[in-house]
């Protein structure tokens, strides 16, 4: 055997190994599962079940299995269909404010790190004030001034409140790689500043990355079920939390109607959740130090 | 010792400013007039009254002063503790209003973070490199983090109140009871306590578990435990000190945690109509009682400021490093 | 060639910056072409940080490093990196571990030599790797894993070649290394001196920094120490440190000696000056030689 | 007595199969005697050093034997060794400068250890003040937590932990790599210090620097991609070796007065084989100059002059 044939065979094995751990990795196979499980309804649902989640069309207070198959509101309106467009915001919400969180968090944070000086006292300065300010609170309040409130927007402000976190994280992960003796020969290779952080550092921290807007997709889920469920959801669409939101308002609870209030927490836990089992998975994968010995 | 707390307490005085100022600015800088939208939503018809309200807002808001002018009466006004009048309960001032409902919702935010930090951790210390209890229970707890406060009410609502009967459903006591200090009154309030904190208790704690399992397998994979082991010492003994030292950044991850905690224990009142805060924000909502809301914001942004610095010292107490890097002297 | 003149390095320490740490202070010499000057030191001593100022990777706080007469703080950075290359103590770090290795090749070309042909520059790789005495076969779009770390340090000495570098800050380049393997690549550093070009070798380790060098700076909290001829330094030591540095290097002709190490911990170098003892050889006179321990 | 290691053999469980770091290994080491094991990176010295004490989740081990002192080592079972390690073998770990819990102040620890061993701290308190005396360290160090201690002092420290009970072997791993070279000399000679003073019995001392094993040990073993090339005398190994690995090693070490100009000095070509599937035969067959047919077989360790052990055809 040749001293090449030795080198080569661990080469194809190394992006081999994190594709060998995450097919046998149970967490994040049956995460992974269920998010798209939960994708493919929130997609298709709405399509193949095209009812009004808003109008009025059957016997008020059915159970479910009947012509409905969630059964009706105390209005009459279809359980189901509202249960799949909730869905469909639901991932919305995260998708959108969880991606501009990680965005913002990300510049923040590469920024902050990479830079140091005067730009990182001030940065995280300012990360520090938002972290402690209780966003929900603020973001309540700005709801509650918003005449009309869409998806969109009640997304575009959880993803402007809840980077802080992220900014922090990945500003220590780039200060750990910063000094990292690559970067020095990146610089000693007249390769610029921005270059060097999307091209050296960032693909480093894909992994952790992507980790970090899982959690906040989670975290963007979590507090606009909130806001709706408090009554600042949306006010021309459907929400699994504004669902949650009218079942208690109409008293839900105390006329047994469990049909209405259990679906929408099921979406959204089993969402969030699946999220969570899934970035454990994946950490599993990146980190060897976590896998079972 | 005394700078870092001085630099901390700057941050943390900072910190109100901003949320002061924001909560100043949202009325006056959001889209549309504000007044407009109040009065058009009180559905007045009668031109008279709409004029009357007008003025009554304007000034009210002190809208008539330049801005400065505006901000400037805006902090006065904190100061003294006027926070305006609710409209919702005219005329009680939202300060009073905001007094009496504290004490319930501590009363359920405080056992249920300190008791389910503590449970939380211990349990999570104790399945972690447990096979058995690793890939049963965990699960669970990540199944709890990701349960959203007002969902898991709402069962705890249904399964045990509603279908079971064991506990009521809503509101702090009976109403059949006066409040005073009888048993029968304690009785009442603690029977009523039971769900609200059951179920903030409940998703907290997974996530405690979660995290101190995480942290504990770094722990036992560290140095220091490598070195005792090596020695021979009883697992209890490496276990004791992964714990221990695992406990550290928890107390950082509970800091971290209290904004969402407070909203968590915001819906669950509301799903058990428990006259806490989170009752007086959703009545602020549906009433349009904008000091109401105002006056709630700002105190729920003290509140956790405070507590984030009884953690800061806490921490600073309980972890030896940080105490010797600010002496800056060794020996 | 390469002139240091007065260097210090100044950090600013603790919140606020209140307090200052003299990392290095009043260093001077001077490396020509074709020339290796070792600079030695134990850790704490200044050395590395020397290193990085002169290239450009930590700013100087006082004094000056001048290339040809010019300023370094004033030239151009790309072209100045064009002349002078640094290879670094840790070869895995270096290379960023999610790509090939041969990527730092690819940056110098992107950077330096867009316009040059494909076939033309992979010409100038094969002929910079036969200068290292690498196979390109066995080195070429390997991931850096895959390669020992004596294979990983020639390449960066190659990769410091395609630029036709005149001047080459060599830092620990053999501490990470085996001993089978480091001395091929000290051999490779002393025969650059014959293409012309100057190297400072930083390193820890006497007996390579005498195996290598015809001048040695010996640094010590900071402070030059001793300087000159390396056989003057290693044979004639003068300063009390040089000496007992050289009566600790574990050698296989000699045994230690029996007597006690005395502890020689912190001199207090603040005013002492550096005496020309013999031509060209300096040491610093400690006016108070203070053992505080 | 000592310590007598009869071929012995443990491997490592990875993804792509069984690495084998510890492929036979036979030797012993006497009372009193401070033995340095050299090699290069991967040779196993490592392994065997982990593998006397406590193995890791990833180790197995396949076969042979240890004896101490006459009774058999239990080393692949974790519960068992408890009872010989700290008492009987003893460690003092690469990672010195992290081995203490950062937020237990010193003297706690040690208490805490001593006790989960059964032991009274007061019993021995007098004792380990008395070492720390020896060692240079303030007895003060007890009351302070690792922070508080320069990365000499807590080098000082956990020898002193380690050897507290006086145990029969210890096992020194690279203990000097992290430190300069006066602070290195004072270790290396308080490490020689203890076994003079009984603290410990027999040593051994792994580290990749045959220069500095030669300063302090008694005997040298030449390890080579898991196996045993070459043990000797200490001035033996140096002077004269027998194996080609040992002596192409040596003489690629620059000495101080040795110069570029004068006389060029050359490495090994090649690189170690890989573990995983090691050639059959002599594993330095293709890096060796003096390589023929005969070493496609094995080659067994030969006992050249007494207490001279080869692994090599030509030897």
């Amino acid at each position: 055997m040749t001293q090449t044939d030795q080198i080569v065979l661990p080469a194809k094995r190394r992006g081999g190994e994190t594709l060998h751990f995450a097919l046998r990795n149970k967490k994040l196979l049956v995460g992974a599962f269920v998010v798209l499980a939960a994708l493919v309804l929130a997609i298709a649902g709405p399509i193949l079940h095209d009812v009004s989640p808003t109008e009025y069309i059957g016997v008020p207070g059915q159970a479910p299995g009947g012509d409905h198959l969630l059964g009706t509101t105390m209005f009459g309106q279809d359980v189901y269909s509202q249960f799949v467009h909730g869905l469909r915001s639901t991932f919305l919400v995260g998708l959108l404010g969880g991606g501009l969180a990680a965005v913002v968090g990300m510049v923040v944070g590469f920024v902050a790190g990479y830079r140091g000086g005067w730009v990182d006292e001030i940065l995280n300065m300012v990360t520090n004030i938002l972290l402690v300010i209780p966003t929900l609170a603020v973001l309540i309040i700005i709801a509650a001034y918003l005449k009309v409130r869409g998806v969109m927007v009640e997304a575009l402000f959880i993803g402007f409140t809840s980077w802080p976190w992220a900014a922090r994280a990945v500003r220590a992960q780039t200060l750990t790689l910063a000094s990292r003796d690559f970067v020095d020969l990146a610089r000693l290779s007249g390769v610029r500043t921005w270059k060097i952080i999307t091209r050296e550092i960032a693909p480093n921290m894909s992994s952790y990355l992507f980790m970090t807007f899982i959690l906040l997709f989670g975290g963007a889920v979590l507090a606009a079920a909130t806001l709706d469920f408090i009554g600042l959801g949306p006010t021309d669409g459907m929400s699994l939390g504004l669902m949650m939101n009218n079942a208690v308002k109409w008293s839900a609870l105390q006329l047994g109607l469990w049909w209405w209030f259990v679906p929408p927490g099921i979406g959204i836990t089993a969402v969030v959740g699946a999220l969570y089992v899934m970035n454990v998975g994946l950490d599993e994968v990146f980190n060897p130090r976590l896998r079972e010995t | 010792m005394r700078q870092y707390f001085g630099r901390k307490a700057l941050i943390y005085a900072l910190t109100f400013f901003v949320a002061v100022t924001i909560n100043w600015m949202i009325p006056r800088f959001m889209p549309g007039d504000p007044i407009q939208g109040l009065v058009a939503r009180a559905q007045v018809a009668d031109p008279a009254s709409v004029d009357a309200m007008r003025a009554h807002y304007t000034n009210l808001f002190g809208l008539d002063v330049p801005w400065w002018q505006q901000y400037v009466n805006f902090w006065a006004a904190l100061l003294r503790g006027d926070m305006g009048i609710s409209i919702w309960a005219f005329p009680t001032p939202v300060t009073d209003l905001i007094i009496r409902a504290v004490p319930y919702t501590l009363g359920l935010l405080i056992p249920a973070i300190l008791l389910s930090w503590w449970a939380g951790n211990r349990f999570g210390a104790f399945a972690a490199r447990r096979k058995w209890l690793d890939n049963t229970v965990l699960p669970i707890g990540y199944l709890l983090t990701a349960t959203p406060y007002m969902w898991l009410a709402l069962l705890l609502a249904w399964t045990l109140a509603i279908l079971a009967g064991i506990f009521p459903v809503s509101h702090a006591y009976s109403f059949a009871v006066q409040p005073s200090w009888s048993w029968e009154f304690l009785g009442s309030l603690a029977v009523h306590w039971v769900l609200p904190f059951s179920s903030l208790f409940l998703v907290m704690f997974g996530g405690w578990a979660i995290g101190m399992r995480n942290l504990i397998i770094y722990e036992l994979e560290s140095d220091y435990a490598n070195y005792l082991q090596a020695l021979g010492a009883r697992s209890r003994l490496v276990r004791g000190y992964a714990f221990r030292n695992a406990v550290l950044p928890q107390i950082t991850g509970l800091a971290l945690q209290l904004g969402t905690i407070v909203a968590g224990a915001l819906v669950t009142e509301i799903v058990f109509s428990y006259p806490g805060i989170g009752h007086l924000i959703l009545q602020a909502i549906n009433n349009q009682d904008f000091f109401l809301l105002q006056g709630a914001f700002l105190f729920i942004v003290l509140g956790v400021l405070v507590a984030n610095f009884i953690i800061d010292v806490v921490y600073t107490l309980v972890d030896p490093r940080t105490r010797i890097r600010m002496q800056g002297n060794a020996v | 060639m390469l002139k240091l003149d007065a260097v210090a390095k100044i950090y600013k320490v603790g919140a606020f910056g209140g307090r200052t740490l003299t990392a290095v202070d009043d260093v001077g010499f001077e490396i020509r072409s074709g020339e290796v000057v070792s600079l030695i030191g134990e850790s704490g001593s200044g050395k590395s940080t020397v290193g990085r100022m002169v290239l450009g990777l930590t700013a100087v706080t006082r004094g000056s490093i001048t290339y040809d007469g010019a300023d370094i703080a004033t030239l151009p950075r790309k072209a100045y990196y064009r002349s002078v290359q640094g290879v670094f103590q840790d070869p895995f770090s270096c290379y960023n571990p999610v790509f090939k290795a041969d990527r730092v090749f690819r940056m110098i070309k992107e950077e330096y030599f867009p316009r040059v042909a494909a076939p033309e520059w992979d010409a100038k790789i094969e002929e910079s790797l036969d200068d290292v005495r690498l196979n390109p076969a066995q080195v070429l779009g390997k991931y850096p894993h895959q390669l020992s770390g004596g294979q990983l340090q020639r390449l960066l000495i190659a990769r410091a070649l395609l630029l036709d570098i005149k001047f080459l800050v060599a830092d620990e380049i053999t501490s990470m290394l085996d001993a089978s393997t480091r001395i091929d690549v000290l051999n490779l550093l002393a025969d650059l001196k014959s293409r012309g070009l100057g190297v400072l070798f930083v390193t820890h380790d006497l007996s390579l920094g005498n195996y290598v060098s015809e001048r040695t700076v010996v640094m010590h909290r900071g402070h030059v120490v001793e300087m000159g001829l390396t056989d003057k330094v290693f044979t004639d030591p003068r300063h009390p440190y040089t000496a007992k540095l050289l009566s600790s290097v574990p050698q296989l002709t000699t045994k230690w000696d029996d007597t006690p190490a005395v502890p020689l911990d912190i001199l207090d170098y603040g005013a002492a000056a550096l005496v020309e003892v013999e031509p060209g050889h300096l040491v610093r006179q400690e006016q108070s030689l203070r053992s505080v321990n | 007595m000592g310590l007598r290691v009869n071929d012995l053999k443990v491997y490592y469980q990875t993804l792509r199969g069984e690495v084998k770091a510890l492929d036979g290994v036979t030797f012993a080491v006497g009372d009193g005697e401070i033995l340095g094991l050299a090699g290069e990176s991967g040779c196993g010295k490592t392994t065997l050093g982990k593998s006397l004490i406590r193995m890791d989740g990833r180790m197995r081990h396949t076969g042979g034997t240890v004896e101490l002192d006459g009774a058999e080592l239990p080393i692949g079972d974790d519960r068992r060794m408890n009872r010989f390690r700290f008492s009987e073998v003893s460690i003092i770990p690469q990672y010195a400068m992290s081995a203490m819990n950062p937020t237990r102040k010193i003297g706690k620890m040690v208490a805490d250890l001593l006790e989960s061993r059964g032991l009274r701290y007061r019993n021995l308190a007098g004792e380990l003040e008395r070492r720390l005396d020896l060692v240079e360290l303030p007895r003060e160090v007890l009351g302070s937590y690792p922070l508080e201690l320069s990365g000499g002092m807590k080098q000082r420290m956990v020898m002193v932990i380690s050897t507290l009970l006086d145990p029969s072997l210890l096992i020194a791993d690279e203990i000097t790599s992290a430190l300069d070279v006066s602070t290195q000399k004072a270790v290396a000679r308080t490490l020689v210090g203890f076994r003079d003073r009984g603290f410990v019995r027999s040593v051994i001392f792994i580290t990749h620097d045959i220069s500095l094993t030669y300063q302090i040990a008694d005997t040298i073993m030449v390890m080579y991609a898991g196996k045993v090339a070459e043990k000797a005398r200490a001035d033996v190994i140096v002077n004269a070796p027998r194996h080609p690995y040992t002596k192409l090693l040596i003489s690629s070490l620059p000495e101080v007065g040795v110069r570029y100009a004068d006389r060029k000095l050359a490495g090994i070509p090649g690189s170690p084989p890989s573990l995983l599937d090691p050639p059959t035969g002599c594993r330095f067959r293709d890096r060796c100059p003096l390589a023929h047919d005969k070493c496609a077989e094995e080659p067994p360790a030969v006992e050249v002059e007494p207490d001279h052990f080869v692994a090599c055809w030509k030897a």
